[in-house]
């Protein structure tokens, strides 16, 4: 019989053979879409139980090992050997946090689906690619080896590509898919090539390994070359600025509940790039400079991202324009903490931006998967994704707007949602790095705010458009996916002290904590690793609040003063005169003096909002306009011309710093 | 330097591929670039795992003492072939997807989906 | 090349000839992996390059009455899971883990005996599960590599009609 | 998007390759190769296999060859995906 700590021992791998399983198992199951796709469901839903299960157990135990093949399954190194064998999964609590944000999304997107593709043929072949992003996702967070991470690299993005192209009819699938792929492959080309690297030079694959020997080493300029190669690919799978080109064609053409696992697996690639800064290089590299490198990539993928976002009219590119600026959130604040790496301050403020940034992760996932949710529903519902064509929903939809509200307040940081939480988190300790960062942060914050007014104006409000008299509230799946990630949203903004306190903080200790990852495998850590901070400094909680670098938040306070304010709000209202009467000449709408001919007169249109905004600025948005062309060949060449200045800087500046 | 020849040849391999890539705008010659990119990535596993002198990592019927070659490298390579395969039939379906929509393959004219 | 009528007769002929030869030959490629140069991936290579081979000279539609689309997905999935299974049955044997070598040594199936260490003539009995995997791979590659093969050859269906693409409005 | 700009930063990208392709050590030469040598010391005995590539492929690094066929799987899926029948 096996014992409970083989058990925990043993989620990691199940969490990704069960899904792979059923993913197989699924083309059989051609003649009965609604088996196939519930079988789908209850994968994901039993996948979430264990990785639930396992967040416990590496909070409990500390860092899970699992070997495969091994007997046993923990002795990481052979006798007779030095170095480890074999593939393995290391799963810290970084891993596992990453690993739950996955696994969350997924059971949602997978609840969304059951009615939403009801229209479609093909569907185990969906349902089947999406046990695989599934899988892939957990595969490349919790796998402990470089290579493995390069397989299950690919099993995603081969996965998504077609996924991508789901709805062939449509002329953008083949497109969007074959530049996402184009991009894919050749980061994955270029990541192999960075493991050929490693493992000419080391003769192991195993991260912990190569990472003790590049801590024992010292740099090279080859590890230095590996690492920008590195960066560049998964600061451009991350969509990262100006690398970015792909995410809107994608996360546009896919449908709605791909297009959350999509972004998903994004965040997974921003995790793949913090553990090669922060576990594979640490204080082996000039931090400051890799650290600046990471803020900069951040900096402009919030400015521009939320920039490019306000001129959208398709409401699913003006998301995923969002979603790259959020990921600039993540990167910012991580990056951060990659900058004072082994310097004091990452026991105060530095920590606390990686919290901030690690938290923004699951937030982000929660709330921009539930924004493109809403999204999928208004297509659903209307048949197409241009806002210019809605209006006045909120009246058919009311749930899907309640969603859309809650969605868009928490991406705007609008307390007392979860958004507000982790970006109270940046904002604070950004400020104690470099005050000009945390302002830019705020800003684009309120442009975002901006944009999701213009989003919820055009197509909720407004008037009742007669082309949409017949829309009805979308079927009880979606809104169930829906209702679970808001609900996820609502308690992560209620209780954020905790979240952090159990979730946030042991992840980001141990990010930095390169010495325990590596004595995990090795046994024994070389000198010059980065060891653990100590968390105590920041301790979490007294009565709900969530202690930031310099003040803190209580959400329970914050809910009480609007609630406040609300009755205050109610109070005045109720003072004025009530002259409003239903059904006289009042209520009728005038535009200009004269009656309104019809509805559709009086609707604005999502392209006129902000117009006045955007002219005044054309002198900005004309260049960038013209730098989205579109074409395959470009998207490249930013890829390439980040990389070749990321190579030059990194080896310039740290050849000045003296570190090779 | 001349020693490391199988390196260099990667390094030029790498560069023919990326060229093709990044100035081509036949679909297909695109496909060919990462298709060229890819067996100068395998290419650089192999060398990687090579011994001077070495033979192939099997023991049926081998000649005694002789050194063998890394046998991690082989492997590596073979799922990366199989892996560069996939992802070529996945693009090559692709390029037929876009043809039937648009009826060119010239990337420049592909951009229907841009800002 | 027309992939839809068939080729003329030399063609057909020498394919058929060449056909079962290729098939065997694969076959012995993944059967022998643990022994020689080889292995599933290979193999099943072989072998689906002798499907595509009937394919070419016998066009799609011919040949597509034989061996059915659904067919080749169930043998992919088969080998799939005979593979994973495979892998999995580990946690359930001595070895107590995924992809742990339990059929190594153990008298009872085929497959199962440890060869002498060092340089040996190659005996076909031993290795444990790799044999087995590698004729589940086998049997995956074969279909999948034909799968392919076979829907490029199919062609778009009739519904995906060209729509110009051009301009997001 | 200039193309001169994209032509010296292929350039610069492409020094880099070779820089590395200079820097590596000697070809032919390992450094350090114990897990390599593991693997021909006790792959015969472990996993019972004459070939070590196939011992490494199927046993050593068994679930990366189980991720390379679910790759060549999502291929196939995703060929299908392209050329399936769609509903009216």
């Amino acid at each position: 019989m096996i014992t409970t700590e083989e058990f925990q021992t043993l989620l990691a791998p199940l969490a990704v053979l069960i899904p792979l399983f059923i993913a197989f198992v699924l083309p059989f199951l051609k003649k009965n879409d609604r088996l196939s796709h519930g079988i789908a469901t209850a994968v994901a839903v039993i996948v979430e139980a264990l990785v639930v299960y396992l967040v416990y157990s590496v909070w409990d135990r500390g860092t899970i090992i699992y070997v495969f093949g091994q007997k046993g399954a923990t002795t990481s190194i052979p006798p007779g050997t030095g170095v480890p064998v074999r593939i393995m999964f290391e799963v810290d609590a970084m891993s596992s946090f990453m690993g739950l944000t996955v696994a969350t999304v997924a059971m949602g997107a997978s609840i969304y689906s059951l009615a939403f593709i009801k229209k479609h043929s093909g569907i185990e072949k969906y349902s089947s690619a999406m046990m695989l992003m599934l899988a892939g996702m957990l595969g490349l967070v919790f796998t402990g080896d470089i290579f493995n991470l390069f397989v299950f690299f690919e099993i995603l993005s081969i996965a998504s590509c077609a996924l991508v192209a789901f709805r062939t009819k449509r002329w953008e699938s083949g497109e969007a898919a074959f530049k996402y792929m184009v991009i894919s492959t050749l980061g994955g080309l270029f990541l192999l090539f960075a493991v050929g690297i490693y493992y000419i030079q080391y003769g192991v694959l195993n991260i912990a390994a190569i990472a003790s020997y590049i801590s024992f080493t010292g740099m090279t300029r080859l590890n230095m070359i590996a690492l920008a190669i590195l960066i560049g690919v998964f600061a451009m799978k991350a969509g990262g600025v100006p690398m970015h080109f792909w995410t809107p064609d994608a996360y546009a053409v896919a449908p709605a509940p791909i297009t959350i696992m999509l972004k998903t697996a994004s965040l997974t690639y921003l995790y793949a790039l913090f553990r090669t800064t922060f576990t594979l290089y640490s204080i082996s590299v000039d931090v400051r400079t890799v650290g600046w490198i990471i803020i900069i990539i951040g900096l402009l993928s919030m400015f521009i991202g939320v920039t490019m976002a306000i001129p959208q009219h398709d409401v699913k590119r003006l998301m995923a324009y969002h979603a790259i600026s959020q990921t600039g959130y993540m990167m910012l604040g991580v990056g951060v903490g990659m900058a004072t790496l082994g310097t004091a301050a990452i026991n105060t403020y530095g920590i606390k931006a990686m919290e901030g940034g690690i938290f923004h992760i699951i937030n982000n996932a929660m709330y921009k998967g539930l924004l493109f949710l809403t999204a999928g529903a208004l297509f659903y519902a209307t048949g197409t994704r241009d806002l210019n064509k809605m209006g006045g929903l909120a009246r058919r939809m009311p749930v899907t707007t309640i969603c859309f509200m809650i969605g868009a307040l928490a991406i705007a940081g609008i307390p007392p949602f979860n958004g507000y939480a982790s970006k109270l988190l940046i904002y604070e300790s950004v400020y104690e790095f470099n005050p000009y960062l945390a302002i830019i942060a705020m800003l684009v914050s309120i442009l975002t705010l901006a944009s999701f007014v213009k989003v919820f104006h055009s197509a909720f409000l407004g008037p009742d458009l007669p082309k949409y008299r017949k829309v009805k509230e979308v079927p009880t799946s979606m809104r169930v996916g829906m209702g679970v990630l808001s609900g996820i949203i609502i308690a992560f903004g209620l209780v954020p002290h905790l979240v952090v306190k159990y979730l946030v903080e042991p992840a980001a200790i141990a990010l930095v904590d390169q010495a325990g990852y590596i004595s995990a495998v090795m046994g024994a850590a070389p000198p010059g690793a980065h060891t653990a901070v100590s968390g105590g400094a920041i301790e979490g909680s007294f009565y709900g609040t969530l202690l930031t670098s310099s003040g803190n938040w209580n959400a329970i306070i914050g809910v009480i003063v609007l609630v406040v304010a609300f009755f205050f709000a109610k109070l005045i209202y109720s003072m004025g005169n009530p002259a409003y009467n239903k059904g006289t000449e009042q209520v009728k709408p005038f535009i200009s003096g004269w009656k309104e001919s019809s509805k559709s007169a009086s609707h604005v249109r999502a392209s006129n909002i902000y117009w006045g905004f955007l002219s005044s600025l054309s002198r900005y948005y004309r260049p960038l306009r013209r730098t989205h062309t579109g074409i395959v060949n470009d998207y490249v060449s930013w890829y390439i011309l980040v990389t070749a200045l990321i190579l030059i800087v990194l080896t310039t500046l740290s050849f000045r710093g003296g570190v090779i | 330097m001349i020693e490391n020849l199988p390196f260099l040849m990667v390094a030029l391999f790498i560069a023919i591929g990326l060229y093709a890539v990044l100035f081509k705008t036949n679909l297909i010659k695109i496909v060919m670039g990462i298709s060229i990119i890819e067996s100068a990535v395998n290419l650089f596993l192999i060398a990687g795992g090579y011994i001077k002198g070495g033979i192939a990592p099997i023991y049926t019927s081998a000649p005694e003492g002789e050194s063998m070659v890394l046998p991690t490298p082989q492997a590596l390579t073979l799922t990366a072939i199989v892996i560069g395969l996939a992802t070529t039939a996945l693009l090559l379906s692709f390029v037929v997807l876009i043809y039937r929509h648009y009826g060119t393959v010239d990337s420049r004219k592909i951009r229907g989906l841009r800002e | 090349m027309n992939l839809e009528g068939p080729m003329t007769k030399i063609v057909r002929v020498f394919s058929n000839a060449v056909f079962a030869f290729a098939l065997i030959f694969g076959f012995y490629v993944v059967l022998h992996g643990h022994l020689t140069p080889g292995g599933g991936f290979q193999g099943g290579a072989i072998m689906a390059s002798a499907v595509a081979l009937l394919l070419i000279a016998y066009g799609a539609d011919r040949i597509g009455k034989g061996l059915k689309k659904g067919t080749l997905s169930s043998m992919e999935s088969l080998g799939l899971l005979g593979f994973i299974l495979l892998a999995i049955a580990g946690i359930a044997s001595a070895m107590n883990v995924v992809f742990g070598n339990f059929l190594l040594d153990n008298s009872l199936g085929i497959f199962s005996e440890v060869p002498p260490t060092g340089v040996n003539p190659g005996y076909l009995n031993t290795a444990g599960t790799l044999p087995w995997m590698s004729l589940f791979v086998g049997l995956e590659v074969l279909a999948g590599l034909s799968l392919i093969v076979f829907n490029m050859a199919g062609g778009l269906p009739k519904e995906v009609k060209s729509s110009r693409g051009g301009e997001v409005k | 998007m200039n193309k001169t700009i994209v032509f010296v930063a292929y350039v610069v990208f492409v020094a880099f390759l070779f820089s590395v392709a200079v820097g590596l050590r000697d070809f032919g030469e390992p450094v350090f190769d114990s897990m390599d040598q593991y693997f021909l010391n006790h792959g015969q005995s472990e996993t019972g296999a004459n070939n070590i590539v196939t011992s490494v492929v199927f046993d050593y690094r068994g679930f990366d060859t189980l991720g390379e066929a679910t790759v060549l799987f999502a291929a196939v899926s995703g060929v299908f995906i392209v050329y399936r029948r769609l509903k009216k």
